[in-house]
């Protein structure tokens, strides 16, 4: 079995952790996961802003190359990625026009074979049938999932059934031996938008969604997309500026919190990249009984 | 052809362009007086036989009117008409009848004006086109007959 | 010697005293003979191969048009004295109200059809027979005085051919004008007629004893004797086999109209009050509404009694009217028929002890 | 051989100052089966329709056509004198030399032509006439109302008190509908039971109405003036003679945790009930889903308890024909629930609740006898948002339509609140507020400012739970586009009003067209709004569209007098322009070949399957499309569909058609 | 005996049919269509590729009527032709049994309209490659070529209407070119009047011609004729999806509408 893998720039750079523990988690599970050769951008964040035709192109190239390598499925964990991918499929395949004036553009065919898997789908399709076997910890706290915007919306393309208030996450944390709580900010924005310019903006969107997990008894904060991830635990000075107090709380990718549950050593997760310690998290963590 | 005046049907419904027509008269509209109207309760009485009859019969256009979408007396006669006639289209354009002499067009009971203006630019266009004689020459023409017939009379 | 040949009679009498002459044409000189036909003016109709592959008869301007690898055309030639359709006369009502009625017959142009099959000029006795023995038919006659039969025999011959079982045989004289035979590098010729002859130009011709055709002729084997037949056939009409044998029959008028031998026509007019014109159309006696009356009823309600029809006035009634089996075995109907009816299978079938 | 008169008209100058009238009549008279032609001043005027009378008796004529103005115009005027003339009406035909000729067209030679041309056209046609008599059709005087709301039970009164018999059927077990849910009405806030249930009680002892309750109609056929309908009665498991009404059985019921309907699901009911205590009938039915003698096999407590032995538990349902000359459908509306928001948390906060379901918590007979207090936990909310166009007014919803009613019951709700709370926050989130109708602009302004109820210009793009209380985050677009939270204890939505569940299934039993939201289509929006494009059933309520009380109710009387003209006598006549399908002598019977594709077509459903039988031996011989008279408009729309012209239509026959269409281009123009 | 044949003489000892209607051989040795009216006929029975006839065209003959309980053997055409019948209403007084054989040369027998419509559905033919190149082919031409070309072919027509005897949707007991009050179509067989005739029938069968091509193959005078009816249904499918012959309660072109329907054309 080989799975297509599409890390993006975030999972090369920032965050790189969060591939690092996907490709665990699955390397754990026997499950392959094979990297798009000469992958390029996929437009995120600028370029639906600036050139429609362009913003297909871009991520048209890589799926075409999926393609030609023979890949069926693409998994694409950086929720943004996935969003332009998932966009720019379903735009040429809904109009003929479009898919020829865009491979003229790549200068590739594209059937539009390949299957596009958020890392949710992946982990319900892949680890959920085999994990039981894997799984050794009981995580044993409190987690926070947080899916912000991209990952829920829009609904025709994420495939979310409960878009305000999706449960895939917590299914998986579940299985992790945590205890997902129920709480207001799951799809609210973080305000990754404004991460470069306006970054007090960030740190009250952020901000809001910290306290919120911190009042209703949150130890961890469960996250799927890298710029989540780095605006809620990169940006912790700004917020405690903003609440005036200070909230600790770890924010760990889906991707982690599953292998800590596999026992697969937190160096090989990427934990300590993060800036707000993941220690307390690790903490808690217990065998499980048999 | 200098002085050709073509001869045009308009096949039409009772309820919006034949009343449209009336309105055209009534407020004194002139147009062109190459059309003769045929009135029908409704478009989707109007059997596509009928404009090759005219045709045949030495029309050099014709016009088909009836009720704007969702206007018809009868609710659906004009949706049935329209896509009668999107298949007769396509049908006259494959064995390579000249589709642009025939018109169609939503007139309602008040667009007097769009109905004069119709006939005029019909009646111009047509005048454009000259007389109409691929059929009427069909039977008489020295097409060669592939079965020897009484091409000598 | 004498021959007896009906064809170019119109008297009715049924006698040609023509004394037949023997000729040789070289293949090299048709083209010459045949454009000279063009040249004097005469409209020449012969067989024709068309792009979908099948030959038929056509109205020329050159020999080289002409096919000469055929075994039948699809339609016989009987259209040329019989059209499709025949405008017996068309009418204008005048202003005064007074109608003037016009049928011009003057312009029938003078008309040679080349390369018939034996089997399709012997045809044409049976059409005069039908249409000029009694109460005569002044548009047939005026078509067939102005036309003269060129046939060439067969060489060649298919399933479907079964001349020789109705009397008739490849190299057949009947009804023609004149008939060529290929034989290697020359036609012989035989001359029938006076017709025949003024289409003879010395240059063209020499003279020539008479020539056994045989080795030069399709063989076709005899599908069925037709003393019998016309026999049997006699008491055949309650035959039991006419509904199994004409089950397939879908009531098409092919076979009819390709036929060189049907005659059924249908009047029609066509017009207004104003003007118009009174037609004389080809019908079919398979089609459901052949028989119909005004009424509604109809006599003949089904395919069966229409097949039969058809069959027993080959093979009866013009015997009985006219004393001619009016099939002359082309095969046309069973090449052309949609679901493959085979009329030599039914007669036998019907006819069968 | 016909003999036709042509009666050329100059309409005073109208026509004769373009077109050369004479000549038109000289050239009239030319044509073939004419026998006489005539021009007039004013063919219109007595003298010239005398003269077309006597014109018809004295040359013996066999069909007339006029040349004048438009027959929309003067068509009934001559086809009167036609008759007068001693011939059938329908051998009257018009050329319009006036509208489509002589004002259209200057003095010319063309413009005479265009007129010839035009007259020998109708000649050709009236040739072609046959006479044609008018179709009559025998009325059933009984109406059948289907929907016991406020508007069936209008519609019904109005009719039984004009002395015609009414049979109304209701699904629910008592009639009443949603007004019957109301607390108070706006703008005058009176209880809405107070209004309601006398007219309840007098539907159910007026002599002229009979009522079906827990009742739905199963099918439709025939026709207006004869509509045969097929009605289920669902077995009530209580004999409605027997049954007192005591109440003993729904006070002993142990099945006692079922949500109430009739309170939106505020509180509870028994398996066996009554919706509500005013109830008409006031009599229980057992609700078979719920009830654990129907599911699990025992109980039976009901039966033990009832003192006279009413409850049966082997009733079934039963199927009743019914025949009725028309029907008014008010089949009412439904709403959307909160769990259609999933910005409002997919309804899963219980304070957060639908306009009915505040009804019910003002209403004084609702599970709070009236006072307002949390779903959750019973405590009076502090502050109470409403969110009006929940839902409406909104493509992504769906629903792009206003729902209408919102903006007054929002503001209505808001005010009763604040008059039973008076130091309790309103605050009402609003696109815009729609308040046409008399008083209703004044009640909104008393809201806001008597009431004081917050009107915030903006929308609500969530709401969350937190600490026990909602926290409902919007935006004021008047207060320079803040966003703002209002931490609430309780949110009402204002959701949209929808068609009902069933009302697609209910428009095809009837054969009637709905809209893409299924509500119910007029057959014209403007000149025939409370009609359907079935002739004989007619529309009340808002099962056409949301509607308040008075609208309902207004309709409802509305489509009354349309039933009642309908009524007005006992046969109506209708225009003989209808199509037909060809009959011939047997074996043919006629050229139909049975494919039925022309039912499809026909708008009316006029188009029925026919079996022609063998009169002896009863088998079928051939299977033919028949055209029922009572249906058929005359579109003709079957006729140039119909392959091999089976069908024709009366007045525009094939063959007056072509003739119309020959006799134009015989000659040149 | 083949597997066709015994079916058959099984489905005759059993009762199931008294007549069976499909190919055999013929004296001139090309498979031509037969009527089996007991078990000991069936060894005629034969299929080959080259069996093109519709057979579905003789379920509307009354003598074929006559044996109520009919088996017919149907090639891919035949059966789309019953599949469009049966939703045009045909059929209502006849029990028939339908066979064919599949790709893998096993004999089916459906149990019902379902099957058959389940397998028609499965394997539906396209149109020819030939007939589409030669559509392609007048594409290509300019109007005015079209319409000698087409005039052409209509000359050579000589009204023998075997075009509308092999047709299974032609079944009217009176065709319009039958009608005379009014008469719709000139009884004459010349070019205007053919055309007519060609046009009409293009029309009737557009949105219920099953692509069968049995008009173009048997045509004496070679007119391509199933071409017209082929491109009807290219464009119906392309303007409103409905393809003929594809299901029993198949959607007709029509007699159906939408309100979204093409209206560019409309002035």
């Amino acid at each position: 079995m080989q799975i297509g893998f599409y890390p993006g720039c975030s999972l090369e750079g920032s965050s790189k952790e969060y591939s690092q523990s996907l490709l665990a988690v699955a390397e754990k599970c026997g499950v392959t996961l094979e990297e798009i050769k000469d992958w390029s951008c996929c437009g995120a964040s600028a370029a639906h802003s600036l050139n429609h035709d362009l913003s297909i192109a871009l991520p048209a190239r890589t799926l075409a190359l999926a393609e030609n390598q023979g890949m069926t499925e693409v998994v694409i964990p950086c929720a943004a990625c996935y969003g332009r991918m998932a966009a720019s499929q379903k735009a040429m395949l809904e109009d003929a026009s479009v898919l020829k004036k865009t491979q003229g553009f790549i200068d590739m065919k594209f059937l539009g074979n390949v299957q596009l898997l958020t890392v949710f789908e992946f982990l319900q399709k892949y680890i959920f049938p085999v994990a039981d076997q894997y799984i050794v910890n009981k995580l044993n706290q409190k987690t926070a999932c947080y899916y912000g915007c991209l990952l829920a919306r829009p609904k025709e393309l994420t495939k979310l059934e409960r878009p305000e208030n999706p449960m895939e996450m917590e299914a998986v944390m579940e299985k992790a031996g945590a205890t997902p709580i129920d709480w207001a900010f799951k799809t609210e924005c973080c305000g990754a938008g404004f991460s470069m310019s306006r970054t007090d903006i960030v740190a009250k969107l952020s901000g809001r969604i910290l306290e919120d997990a911190a009042d209703r008894g949150a130890e961890s904060i469960i996250v799927a997309c890298p710029m989540c991830q780095s605006n809620l635990d990169l940006r912790r000075p700004e917020i405690k500026k903003q609440l005036k107090k200070d909230i600790n709380i770890p924010v760990l990718f889906i991707t982690q919190a599953l292998g800590l549950s596999m026992g697969i050593p937190a160096k090989d997760l990427g934990l300590e990249n993060h800036f707000v310690s993941t220690g307390k998290a690790v903490s808690c963590i217990v065998k499980k009984e048999a | 052809m200098p002085d050709f005046e073509p001869k045009i049907v308009a096949f039409v419904c009772n309820w919006c362009t034949y009343a449209g027509a009336d309105l055209a008269g009534t407020s004194r509209t002139k147009y062109a007086p190459n059309v003769r109207i045929v009135r029908f309760p409704c478009t989707g009485r109007i059997d596509f036989m009928l404009l090759m009859k005219a045709f045949e019969n030495g029309a050099d256009g014709v016009i088909i009117s009836g009720c704007h979408p969702n206007d018809c007396h009868y609710t659906s006669g004009n949706f049935h008409a329209r896509r009668r006639w999107i298949t007769f289209r396509s049908l006259l354009d494959f064995i390579g009848f000249d589709i642009d002499r025939i018109t169609f067009s939503w007139v309602s009971a008040a667009e007097g004006r769009k109905w004069a203006e119709l006939v005029d630019e019909v009646t111009n266009t047509i005048r454009a086109k000259g007389p109409f004689t691929e059929i009427s020459t069909l039977d008489s023409s020295k097409l060669k007959q592939l079965f020897y017939d009484e091409i000598t009379k | 010697m004498t021959k007896k040949v009906l064809s170019n009679n119109l008297s009715g009498n049924g006698i040609n005293t023509f004394p037949m002459e023997l000729k040789i044409l070289t293949s090299a000189n048709i083209p010459t003979f045949f454009n000279n036909l063009l040249q004097s003016g005469k409209v020449v109709v012969a067989p024709v191969l068309k792009k979908n592959g099948k030959v038929y008869f056509e109205s020329v301007e050159s020999y080289d048009q002409v096919s000469t690898d055929y075994i039948q055309t699809v339609f016989s030639a009987k259209s040329v004295v019989f059209p499709k359709v025949e405008e017996l006369f068309s009418y204008t009502k005048k202003e005064d109200g007074s109608v003037e009625i016009t049928n011009d017959m003057s312009n029938v142009p003078e008309t040679v059809i080349w390369g018939l099959r034996p089997c399709d000029s012997s045809a044409f006795n049976y059409l005069t027979e039908f249409f000029l023995k009694e109460n005569p038919d002044s548009y047939y006659k005026t078509r067939k005085e102005r036309t003269t039969l060129i046939s060439v025999s067969c060489a060649k011959a298919d399933d479907a051919c079964f001349c020789t079982s109705v009397g008739l045989n490849p190299g057949s004289t009947e009804g023609c004008d004149i008939l060529l035979t290929a034989m290697g590098d020359f036609f012989y010729t035989e001359v029938m007629t006076e017709k025949g002859k003024a289409l003879i130009d010395a240059k063209l011709f020499t003279d020539t004893e008479e020539k056994s055709k045989e080795e030069f002729l399709a063989k076709i084997n005899i599908k069925f004797s037709i003393d019998e037949v016309k026999e049997r056939i006699q008491n055949a009409y309650e035959s039991s086999e006419w509904k199994h044998e004409s089950m397939g029959c879908l009531s098409c008028g092919a076979c009819a109209f390709s036929c060189p031998t049907c005659t059924c026509f249908d009047i029609q007019d066509e017009g207004t009050t104003e003007n118009g014109k009174r037609l004389r159309c080809w019908d079919a006696c398979g089609f459901g509404q052949f028989t119909q009356h005004a009424s509604g009823h109809n006599p003949k309600t089904n395919q069966t009694a229409r097949r039969r029809q058809r069959l027993l006035h080959k093979f009866k009634y013009s015997v009985e009217n006219l004393g001619i089996v009016s099939c002359v075995g082309c095969g046309r109907c069973i090449r052309i028929c949609p679901a493959h009816l085979n009329i030599f299978e039914n007669i036998l079938n019907v006819t069968k002890a | 051989m016909a003999r036709i008169g042509v009666f050329i008209c100059h309409c005073g100058e109208n026509i004769s100052a373009t077109v050369d009238v004479e000549k038109v009549a000289q050239e009239a008279a030319k044509l073939s089966g004419v026998a006489f032609a005539i021009d007039y001043k004013y063919m219109c005027s007595d003298p010239g329709q005398t003269q077309i009378i006597e014109a018809i008796k004295e040359h013996k004529l066999t069909g007339i056509v006029v040349g004048a103005c438009s027959p929309r115009m003067h068509e009934a005027t001559f086809r009167k004198a036609a008759e007068k003339g001693g011939i059938n009406p329908y051998l009257c035909e018009m050329a319009n030399l006036r509208e489509q000729v002589s004002w259209v067209h200057a003095r010319s030679e063309a413009t005479t032509a265009k007129a010839i041309d035009i007259v020998r056209m109708m000649v050709q046609k009236v040739k072609q006439d046959s006479k044609l008599f008018p179709i009559k059709v025998p009325v059933i005087k009984t109406a059948l109302v289907i929907g016991g709301g406020i508007a069936g039970i209008q519609a019904a009164l109005d009719i039984a008190n004009a002395g015609h018999k009414v049979i109304m059927v209701e699904k629910a077990p008592s009639i009443g509908g949603h007004m019957s849910q109301l607390s108070e009405t706006f703008p005058t806030l009176d209880c809405s039971q107070c209004i309601l249930t006398p007219r309840m009680v007098e539907v159910a002892q007026h002599p002229n109405i009979t009522l079906h309750t827990f009742a739905e109609v199963e099918s439709v056929s025939g026709y207006v003036g004869n509509f045969d309908v097929q009605v289920r009665l669902k077995a009530k498991s209580v004999d409605m003679k027997l049954c007192t009404g005591c109440g003993s059985c729904w006070q002993k019921c142990p099945n006692k945790k079922i949500p109430d309907e009739f309170n939106a699901g505020l509180s509870f009911r028994t398996a066996i009930y009554t919706p509500f205590p005013q109830a008409v009938p006031n009599k229980p039915v057992i609700d078979r889903a719920n009830c654990s003698w129907f599911q699990k096999g025992k109980c039976g407590v009901c039966k033990k308890v009832c003192p006279v032995g009413a409850i049966n538990y082997e009733m079934e349902d039963e199927i009743i024909d019914i025949k009725v000359g028309a029907i008014v459908t008010a089949t009412g509306f439904d709403i959307k629930h909160t769990d259609f928001f999933p910005e409002y948390g997919y309804g899963e906060f219980k304070d957060v609740i639908d306009g009915l379901q505040f009804e019910r918590l003002a209403s004084a007979s609702g599970p709070t006898n009236g006072e307002i207090r949390r779903p959750s936990d019973g405590k009076i909310p502090e502050k109470i948002v409403f969110v009006a166009c929940a839902g409406s007014r909104d493509k992504a919803k769906g629903i792009e339509y206003c729902s209408k009613i919102c903006c007054m019951y929002t503001a209505k709700h808001a005010m009763m609140y604040k008059h039973k709370n008076h130091d309790g926050e309103a605050y009402v989130f609003y696109m815009d507020v729609r308040s046409a109708g008399k008083n209703y602009d004044e009640f909104v302004r008393r809201a806001v400012e008597e009431d004081d109820v917050q009107y915030i210009r903006g929308r609500v793009s969530r709401i969350y739970e937190k600490n026990g209380k909602l926290i409902v985050k919007g935006v004021d677009t008047l207060m320079n586009a803040e966003p703002i939270e209002i931490e609430a204890d309780m949110v009402v939505l204002a959701t949209a009003v929808v068609a009902n569940q069933d009302a697609e299934s209910v428009a095809q039993k009837m054969h009637i067209s709905y809209d893409k939201h299924h509500f119910f289509a007029e057959a014209h929006p403007k000149l025939r709004p409370v009609e359907t494009n079935t002739a004989g059933i007619m529309l009340a309520g808002a099962c056409q569209t949301a509607k308040d009380i008075p609208d309902a109710v207004s309709q409802a009387s509305a489509a009354a007098s349309k039933v009642m003209g309908l009524f007005s006598s006992d046969e109506m006549t209708r225009e003989p322009v209808v199509a037909v399908v060809n009959r011939m002598m047997p074996p043919q019977f006629t050229t139909c070949t049975g494919c039925l594709l022309c039912m499809e077509v026909c708008p009316y459903h006029a188009i029925e399957r026919e079996e022609i039988l063998d009169r002896r031996t009863g088998e079928i011989l051939k299977v033919a499309a028949r055209v029922n008279a009572g249906l058929c408009q005359g579109c003709g729309t079957c006729v140039a569909f119909c392959r091999n012209k089976s069908i024709d239509l009366q007045g525009y026959t094939n063959q007056q058609m072509l003739s119309e269409v020959i006799a134009l281009l015989n000659k040149p123009f | 005996m083949t597997k066709l044949q015994n079916k058959v003489a099984e489905l005759f000892e059993n009762g199931t049919i008294n007549l069976m209607i499909g190919f055999k051989n013929a004296l001139t040795n090309q498979p031509v269509p037969c009527f089996i009216e007991n078990a000991s006929q069936a060894e005629l029975l034969i299929y080959t590729p080259e069996c093109k006839n519709n057979l579905a065209v003789y379920l509307h003959k009354p003598e074929v009527k006559q044996s109520k309980k009919i088996g017919i053997f149907g090639n891919m055409a035949t059966l789309r032709s019953i599949v469009q019948l049966t939703s045009e209403n045909q059929f209502w007084d006849i029990e028939k049994t339908i066979l064919t054989i599949d790709a893998n040369d096993e004999v089916i027998v459906f149990a019902n309209m379902e099957e058959l419509e389940t397998y028609v559905q499965e394997n539906f033919p396209d149109i020819s490659e030939e007939d589409l190149k030669l559509l392609a082919y007048l594409d290509s031409l300019t109007r005015e070529e079209r319409w000698n070309y087409w005039t052409e072919q209509f000359t050579a027509c000589i009204k023998c209407y075997a075009c509308r005897a092999v047709c299974p949707m032609c079944y009217c007991s009176q065709c319009t070119v039958e009608c005379n009050q009014p008469q719709w179509v000139k009884v004459s067989s010349k070019t205007s009047g053919n055309m007519e005739w060609h046009t009409i029938r293009a029309m009737h069968l557009a949105g219920r011609c099953v692509n069968c091509g049995e008009c173009g193959r048997t045509c004496p005078a070679g007119i391509p004729i199933h071409l017209l009816t082929a491109r009807m249904n290219q464009d119906l499918f392309k303007e409103f999806g409905t393809r003929p012959g594809f299901s029993t309660k198949g959607e007709y072109a029509l007699n159906t509408f939408k309100v979204d329907d093409k209206e560019g054309f409309i002035k």
